[in-house]
């Protein structure tokens, strides 16, 4: 049995979907034709490059809730754990396009860069210019030689605050890419399930994490992690993940990060503060300086107990984007 | 071999008949090493292209043509765009043909292929769809001097052998290759579903030949 | 077995708590003497009314998350689910106080309740002029002719939001509080839950809801409802809830509300816009316009699946200050 | 009765090791009808306290000052206040005295009365401290006349048959009072550690008169 709040489990997208833009209208807005697209209100500016990602239902906030000024444009919402549909990739792409092309960034899953793909063929057609980045931060989902094997996961917000910071300066649609590709090359992310999650049209949990157990190294849909080991404490799990994640990072002393701790949907906020006490700490330890962090439910999965941990290391240009003001309703704001 | 390329549509609701027949059938394999939503996701964009081109006159490469729409539209995930291009580049190579004959079977057959591993990078061994498409493929092209009935039934001969081929491969593309060797056992799930919709097209062309 | 992220359960609260203000350093610091106390860095203000709350922990990010520019000046932190002391509080109205009163608004629970009295009585000896509000939202737990008995939920992030904003403006005491008091007069909260929290310390779920089944009315700490009934569709439940906090709600078609539909803890981001979507349609089939929505984990019991609904009805006064500029961690901002 | 109201800090390090003994029974009672941890904030409270006394030279009032501070101060929950107040009061009440005679004690428990109904509102029978701490008082000032030992095995005897009232009564206040009838039949945690004390301060005090 489900404890959980769903009608017909067919109907989940399209309830959230409405749902959301219902709660943040004053951000943004359903596409007018297809309701799998969701809109920033600021879209489009013309002159402006525009912004896309879009990805699989079940990890809300993400991706809908990055749309918004200065970040993401157009988002193309997809099935729970699927890709959305190459149309609904082609709508979002045309809604962002100001006419000075769009940059789709998007993580590295087979479906997503399929109907990319697709799209782009299709808008491609229409004379819009498209430019992709595709995240890959997940470094436990392969090894570094092989990283365009790698997944993206909670690295995707950084790319989209920096993709969408350097459009928003009215970069060019090669700079927006470059930039993008640049935030996701510094971001390194690592997570750790406690407990799996169960898909509303499944009813019963999609993996296996025996109690007393975690898998080390999780991806965002229960992909199996680097590692199953006895559950430990928050601390000894906080310094793995830090080490997992830092060990590609090659950093001076003295050098600046973004820290995004992101909860998998039924993680207690106090243990993800937790869980910071401890990073943070370990990040001092090896000199380095929180420029900014970021610790709540920012990309999730489902039900799932467990978290995300994603490191950017940052230079002058990066810092100067992830500063730059921006609105979304995954970001809050009053 | 010379079918009249009109009032062929409803070879499309023959195929989406046999798909949505056995829903339960690719979820549950999918499910086993996949996510398990292989099956729900074929029917819903099978039936939808049935209904489109129910009660009308079209050749087989519109009535492709339709179906590769639908699933490009309207399907997301993975089988969206592979089937969606599939049936897409089938449609184009269909392009001003009046009559279906072997030769346009045989270019129709490989632009399916193409198009499959243009989109999805998928080799042979991947244990993917790729594993039922390609010796089918193959097979037709191998035994067209032997007629259409006879190439047909080497298709789908070879399609079955495909298809049962992936029982012994690891995957190494899709979901089910998190699993590594403990994919290893199982029968694809698109493997399974290439090699019904490959039978079935056999079956309503080779009965409209008799 | 817990699957959760902790060390020793006794060190949970001051782990979070030290998580907290290295994440959010920008906006909060903690007192110098009292580890159990946050303060905005814009606090003191001389001149204004300073702003307290406090709570037991384990409603992360509330209570702590509100301090900031323009709601919270200083919070108190209790152990999980206990009032904190009356050192803390009586700490936390020195820090807030510039010399013209502190507003302590805080819930209707016993041992806050006498933990405020405790304090207000120390910093009278130091000339520190307090008025409370004490907060008491939540329609379940009593009648509406007992409603000094109802306790304090979400609704007291409303309260905070109006009391901070009032004081902002550089309002007296008295106006200040009496702002908050119109704040929380004008909320009713109702909860549900579906799946218990478990203390760190205990272990064990500290109270039953039977799968299948949910607890109507439910409080935040697990007290109990006014229903235990079989489970049911999102909608329903929604529709149920909107029942429960209208019916004390007289408003005229046309009226304005402010929507705050908190997630417990466990709750799936995804399915609180599931919810979101039949309350909004409820509220507009009554005629009614939501002027502002908030829909996360804005007030959490743990690890609880469930959720609370809180309606606030808005006038001219109540709505301006609403919309009033502020920023804290809760609140997000970038 | 007349105790020279010194060296008497120890009286609040022997409440503290009944606290303390106690510990496990007191959180099991709460854990019952109520959240669990009387016997752990009790315990943390009254241990420090007994920290701080020790190896002082210190009048009851003194001692039970400094243990109303560390409650107050550093315990939360319900029993940081009402015991803070009601030790504060305890402590004023005995205030400027050189000797504690019956008076003093007879002044020392109204005062403790006070203090716990003036902050917490309870009433008899509303299943909490107060049902041992009310009838235990007026006991005391009823036996008063019959010398201290009497008095205070009076107070004593009335402490542990108002604890056990409980165990009929519906909680009416605290967590507990969220269980409605269900909180019948369980001795209440507030009343099982208020007798302790009252029983461990007897025997203090009678001791010392020997
Ligand atoms: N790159 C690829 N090329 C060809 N076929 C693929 C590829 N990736 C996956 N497949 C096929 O897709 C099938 C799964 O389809 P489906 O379950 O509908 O999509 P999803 O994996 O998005 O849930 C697999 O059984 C496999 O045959
Ligand atoms: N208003 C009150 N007046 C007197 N005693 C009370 C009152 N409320 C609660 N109590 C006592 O407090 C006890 C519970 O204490 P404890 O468990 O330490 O605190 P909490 O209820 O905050 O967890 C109850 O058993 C009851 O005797
Ligand atoms: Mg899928
Ligand atoms: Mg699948
Ligand atoms: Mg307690
Ligand atoms: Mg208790």
């Amino acid at each position: 049995m489900m404890q959980r709040f769903l009608n017909d489990p067919d109907d989940v997208v399209d309830e959230t979907v409405r749902g959301f833009v219902k709660a943040h209208g004053a951000q943004v807005r359903l596409h007018p034709s297809n309701p799998r697209v969701v809109v920033s209100v600021d879209t489009p500016r013309a002159g402006r490059v525009g912004v896309v990602t879009g990805g699989g239902s079940g990890h809300e906030p993400a991706f809908l809730g990055y749309v918004g000024r200065g970040v993401v444009d157009a988002v193309a919402v997809g099935e729970i754990f699927s890709s959305p549909t190459a149309n609904s990739f082609a709508d979002a792409i045309r809604a962002a396009d100001g006419g000075a092309g769009v940059a789709v960034l998007f993580g590295n899953y087979a479906g997503d860069t399929m109907n990319v793909k697709l799209a782009t063929r299709m808008v491609a057609k229409e004379g819009i210019a498209v430019a992709t980045v595709i995240a890959n931060d997940d470094v436990s989902s392969a090894p570094l030689d092989e990283r365009d094997r790698r997944r993206g996961v909670a690295g995707e917000i950084l790319m989209w605050k920096i993709g969408g910071a350097k459009a928003a300066t009215g970069a060019t649609l090669e700079e927006v890419q470059a930039a993008a590709q640049k935030a996701i090359d510094a971001c390194r992310s690592g997570g750790v399930g406690l407990a799996p999650c169960t898909l509303p049209a499944v009813g019963q949990p999609n993996f296996t994490i025996a109690p007393g157990t975690m898998e080390v190294g999780i991806g965002h849909h229960g992909e199996p992690g680097m590692r199953i080991e006895p559950l430990r404490a928050a601390n000894d799990i906080a310094d793995d993940m830090l080490r997992i994640v830092m060990v590609e990072h090659d950093l001076p002393p003295g050098a600046s990060v973004a820290v995004l701790l992101s909860g998998l949907g039924a993680t207690p906020v106090n243990e993800l503060y937790v869980l910071y006490d401890r990073i943070e700490s370990g990040l001092a330890e090896r000199g380095l300086r929180v420029h900014r962090a970021l610790v709540g439910n920012y990309f999730t999965s489902l039900d799932m107990v467990g978290v995300t941990l994603t490191v950017m290391a940052l230079d002058a240009e990066l810092t100067a984007l992830l500063d730059m003001d921006c609105a979304a309703p995954a970001f809050g704001g009053w | 071999m010379a079918l009249a390329n009109r009032d062929l549509g409803a070879v499309v609701a023959e195929l989406a008949a046999v798909i949505v027949a056995h829903k339960a059938w690719l979820s549950e394999l999918d499910g086993r090493i996949g996510d398990g939503d292989h099956g729900a996701n074929m029917a819903k964009g099978f039936a939808r292209a049935a209904d489109r081109v129910a009660g009308q006159d079209l050749t087989l490469g519109a009535a492709l043509a339709i179906l590769s729409d639908v699933l490009m539209g309207e399907i997301g995930g993975s089988m969206g765009p592979l089937y969606g291009v599939m049936f897409d580049d089938m449609a184009q190579a269909l392009e001003g043909r009046d009559v279906i004959d072997i030769a346009a079977v045989d270019a129709m057959l490989k632009a399916a292929l193409a198009g499959v591993q243009a989109m999805g990078n998928a080799r042979v061994g991947d244990k993917t769809m790729i594993d039922t498409l390609a010796p089918a493929v193959a097979a037709f092209a191998t035994h067209r001097d032997k007629g259409a009935e006879e190439a047909l039934a080497r298709m789908v001969a070879a399609a079955e052998t495909g298809r049962d081929s992936t029982i012994g491969l690891v995957a190494r593309l899709g979901r089910a290759s998190r699993l590594g060797e403990r994919s290893r056992g199982m029968l694809d799930a698109g493997a399974v579903s290439c090699c019904l919709i490959l039978t079935a097209l056999a079956g309503s062309l080779t009965k409209r030949l008799d």
